[in-house]
């Protein structure tokens, strides 16, 4: 096959050695385990903290366990992995580089803010792809106190959160991709641009993150051809509420066929109704533990073929904020598919 | 009585507190610091005494009272040792909330963790 | 400020602005304030109460029972805050949790916690007053400068 | 966690009910003080105080007054209408130039301190039950100045 065949249009690769997801490994925290989806983590903890002197290392651990969840369900080594991708929000992603020098694998560390999980997932199948490697890890996490910590205010202290703001999830999930095996495919990526539409409130992301979702959306479907209804399910990371209102009508406007029900988000599967998380979740766990643990599972359950997995990311930090930049985002797509060939 | 007038005023300057959050979109800290400023300016022309006369705690107990307490140690001194009295001053009345806060600040590092 | 802002977009950047704020959930400012006024009015009855408890018990008068209150005051705060119920009312009562007292004592008390895992003194020592630093910078400087300004008037002015 | 809002919710319930019963109790006693002043008539150094009180009293914005008198000095507090409270300043001024023109001899000290009010009271009680000696009312009222002195 030639080079020029991956590339369909100009960001959009297309994977025709199909490489598979075999095993997914999430792991959540307190809050997640009250929510709507308890039975799709492979682990949760009731203590924020899990046990560890600060919330950064807590978040090390997390990743960890996912990673070793993902081995074990898998029925890999350690020694077979030969990468892991994976990255969160805190610091220079050390929670990440800290899980991967306790496992001493090849690693590259990634930062996509909330799109980390499809940049790895996308990164992943295209290393898979090429040969690049037969086996490798990629996952993403964020843990709530700590990012709060990082990006906001103390967790303690008593700021008021406007209705349009988010919560971060604490957890992470992780992808054990091989090049032959059982399990859904990953078959297509289309790379986000950033974009940025001068927005500044930092407790609006949806909003702000919504634009580079549609943005990616219509460039995969052009790009590959394909009409919205290919996919049974669209599923966006974490806009939230208004985010997912604002891409939707935003998608009907430039003419994109898309249904309420295809269009879903992450943000807004994880939690129960009364927990207060205003506009819905978000944070680099959210679409990583949605889609590895919970998508995945229906997927496998027949639920539904293929999915486009839109993983949104508000590329801030809270030096950029105080300094009155705006809020660039961007948005990643990989297209999971199960059983049936695409046409 | 003072209970009830405390309630009013001390509920309306959180009123204030409350519109520069959601109107005019202030972070908390950018809200406090106006807050304070203020507070001084009020007592700058003798507004402040007033209010707490009237109002008790409704007027001593929000932050803007700190910016008047700063404005009365500093004139208090000032009226005693002259303009050197602005600066030695300052602390004279307020230094009970910032040592509270530093103390139990401490204590509470040592006390507690983060709930998260 | 925002129109300031505005000038520098571009029209698809302003397009959509305008098409994100119709679909954008209003902050509810009446009831937030409704809700502040409630919160902030019982904690100031709080400190009423404890500042008469000082006039009645102990050798304090109007003009010196404000520092006691304070302490005490700051000192529920740290309870509040230790035991994680203070970020909740404030996330009900808003400002009316924020602008008393017990908001700065929450501020300086939320940041040392917070930061204990950094040591005590980088962590709890700098950052302590990471959030509550701006009120006492802001509040120190106007104050000198309306006490300079006063005193010269009071002073040679003859007012 | 549990634990700890449990013990939390006892210490607040604790003092609540700790600065309630105070409250209560201090009420009471306001009353019980007020009852005795009117059987306190006939001591020396009372007339002063009593005309200083009466006087006082017909002022449109006090409610309440109080006073202790020696032969130098007398010694007030005054309650004053909640809703005059903000020109609390002047109307102290005032009240205070028309008891010193009344009394030039006297050295006149008139607060609206709530603290002086009550002490006061107090004071007034011991008079008027152990028949405090000249001395001793005087050390009494020197310690109730230095106190409305404080400012910070």
């Amino acid at each position: 096959m030639g080079w020029s065949m991956m590339l369909s249009g100009h960001r959009t690769w297309l994977f025709k050695n199909e490489p598979v997801i075999v095993s997914t490994g999430t792991v959540g925290g307190p809050f997640e385990a009250r929510g709507k989806i308890p039975e799709d983590f492979d682990l949760l903890h009731e203590d924020i903290w899990l046990r560890q002197d600060s919330f950064e290392k807590a978040q090390k651990v997390l990743i960890e366990e996912a990673c070793q969840k993902a081995m074990e369900k898998g029925g890999v080594q350690i020694e077979q992995v030969q990468f892991f991708l994976g990255g969160d929000l805190i610091n220079q992603i050390t929670p990440t580089s800290f899980a991967a020098k306790t496992f001493e694998v090849p690693y590259l560390g990634l930062f996509g803010a909330c799109s980390t999980s499809m940049e790895g997932l996308a990164l992943s199948a295209f290393i898979i792809n090429y040969g690049g490697s037969t086996c490798l890890m990629t996952g993403a996490s964020s843990h709530n106190a700590a990012t709060e910590k990082q990006f906001r205010y103390p967790t303690e202290y008593g700021g008021q959160k406007p209705p349009t703001s988010q919560w971060t999830v604490t957890g992470a999930g992780v992808a054990l991709l091989k090049d032959k095996g059982d399990g859904p495919k990953v078959t297509s990526a289309t790379i986000g641009r950033v974009i940025d539409m001068g927005l500044t409130d930092p407790f609006n992301m949806g909003g702000a993150m919504a634009p580079a979702a549609v943005d990616t959306i219509e460039v995969h479907l052009k790009e590959r051809g394909i009409d919205p209804s290919y996919y049974d399910l669209i599923v966006t990371g974490d806009l939230g509420h208004i985010g997912r209102e604002v891409s939707l009508d935003l998608l009907k406007k430039h003419g994109i066929k898309i249904t309420e029900e295809q269009f879903q988000d992450c943000g807004l599967m994880i939690y129960r109704e009364g927990q207060p998380v205003l506009a819905g979740a978000s944070g680099a766990g959210c679409s990583a533990s949605v889609v590895y643990g919970h998508l995945l599972n229906r997927m496998k359950n027949g639920e539904f073929k293929r999915m486009l997995v839109v993983a949104t990311g508000a590329l801030l930090s809270p030096l950029t904020f105080q300094q009155k930049e705006t809020i660039p985002c961007i948005a990643h797509a990989v297209s999971i598919e199960i059983g049936g060939q695409k046409t | 009585m003072i209970f009830f007038w405390a309630f009013v005023i001390g509920g309306l300057i959180c009123v204030i507190g409350q519109i520069m959050f959601d109107v005019f979109k202030l972070t908390p800290a950018h809200t406090l610091s106006t807050l304070v400023v203020i507070g001084a300016l009020l007592d700058g022309f003798n507004l402040y005494e007033p209010l707490i006369a009237f109002a008790g705690a409704g007027a001593t107990i929000p932050i803007t009272s700190f910016g008047n307490s700063l404005v009365h140690g500093a004139m208090q001194e000032a009226e005693q040792h002259g303009l050197v009295g602005v600066i030695t001053g300052m602390f004279e009345v307020t230094s009970s909330g910032i040592s509270a806060a530093i103390i139990f600040g401490l204590i509470g590092a040592f006390l507690f963790k983060p709930k998260g | 400020m925002s129109n300031n802002k505005k000038k520098n977009l571009t029209p698809v950047q302003q397009e959509y602005q305008k098409f994100q704020d119709e679909r954008e959930v209003k902050r509810p400012v009446i009831k937030n304030c409704i809700k502040a006024f409630f919160v902030g009015g019982v904690i100031c009855i709080i400190g009423q109460a404890i500042q008469t408890f000082f006039i009645y018990n102990f050798d304090f008068t109007e003009q010196t029972a404000g520092n006691p209150t304070v302490a005490v005051m700051i000192f529920i705060s740290m309870l509040l805050t230790g035991f994680g119920v203070y970020d909740r009312l404030a996330q009900f009562g808003g400002a009316g949790s924020a602008v008393p007292v017990t908001g700065f004592g929450n501020a300086v008390i939320s940041a040392a916690i917070e930061h204990r895992t950094e040591g005590f003194v980088l962590g709890v020592g700098g950052n302590m007053f990471k959030l509550a630093g701006s009120v006492i910078m802001f509040g120190v400087f106007s104050a000198f400068v309306i006490a300079i300004v006063k005193t010269i008037l009071v002073q040679w002015g003859g007012l | 966690m549990k634990q700890r809002i449990i013990i939390f919710s006892c210490i607040m319930i604790i003092m609540m009910v700790v600065s309630g019963c105070n409250n209560t109790n201090n009420t009471s006693e306001h009353n019980k003080t007020n009852i005795t002043n009117i059987s306190y008539e006939q001591k020396k150094d009372v007339n002063t105080s009593a005309d200083v009180e009466n006087l006082l009293m017909e002022e449109k914005e006090v409610h309440n007054a109080i006073a202790v008198s020696t032969d130098k000095k007398i010694l007030i507090a005054v309650e004053i209408n909640q809703m005059e409270r903000f020109r609390l300043e002047d109307i102290e001024k005032r009240l205070k130039k028309r008891i010193e023109d009344q009394y030039p001899k006297h050295d006149v000290d008139l607060s609206t301190d709530k603290k002086i009010f009550l002490e006061l009271e107090k004071l007034k009680t011991k008079m008027n039950e152990n028949n405090l000696s000249k001395k001793k009312i005087k050390e009494e009222l020197k310690r109730i100045k230095s106190l409305s002195e404080e400012l910070t």
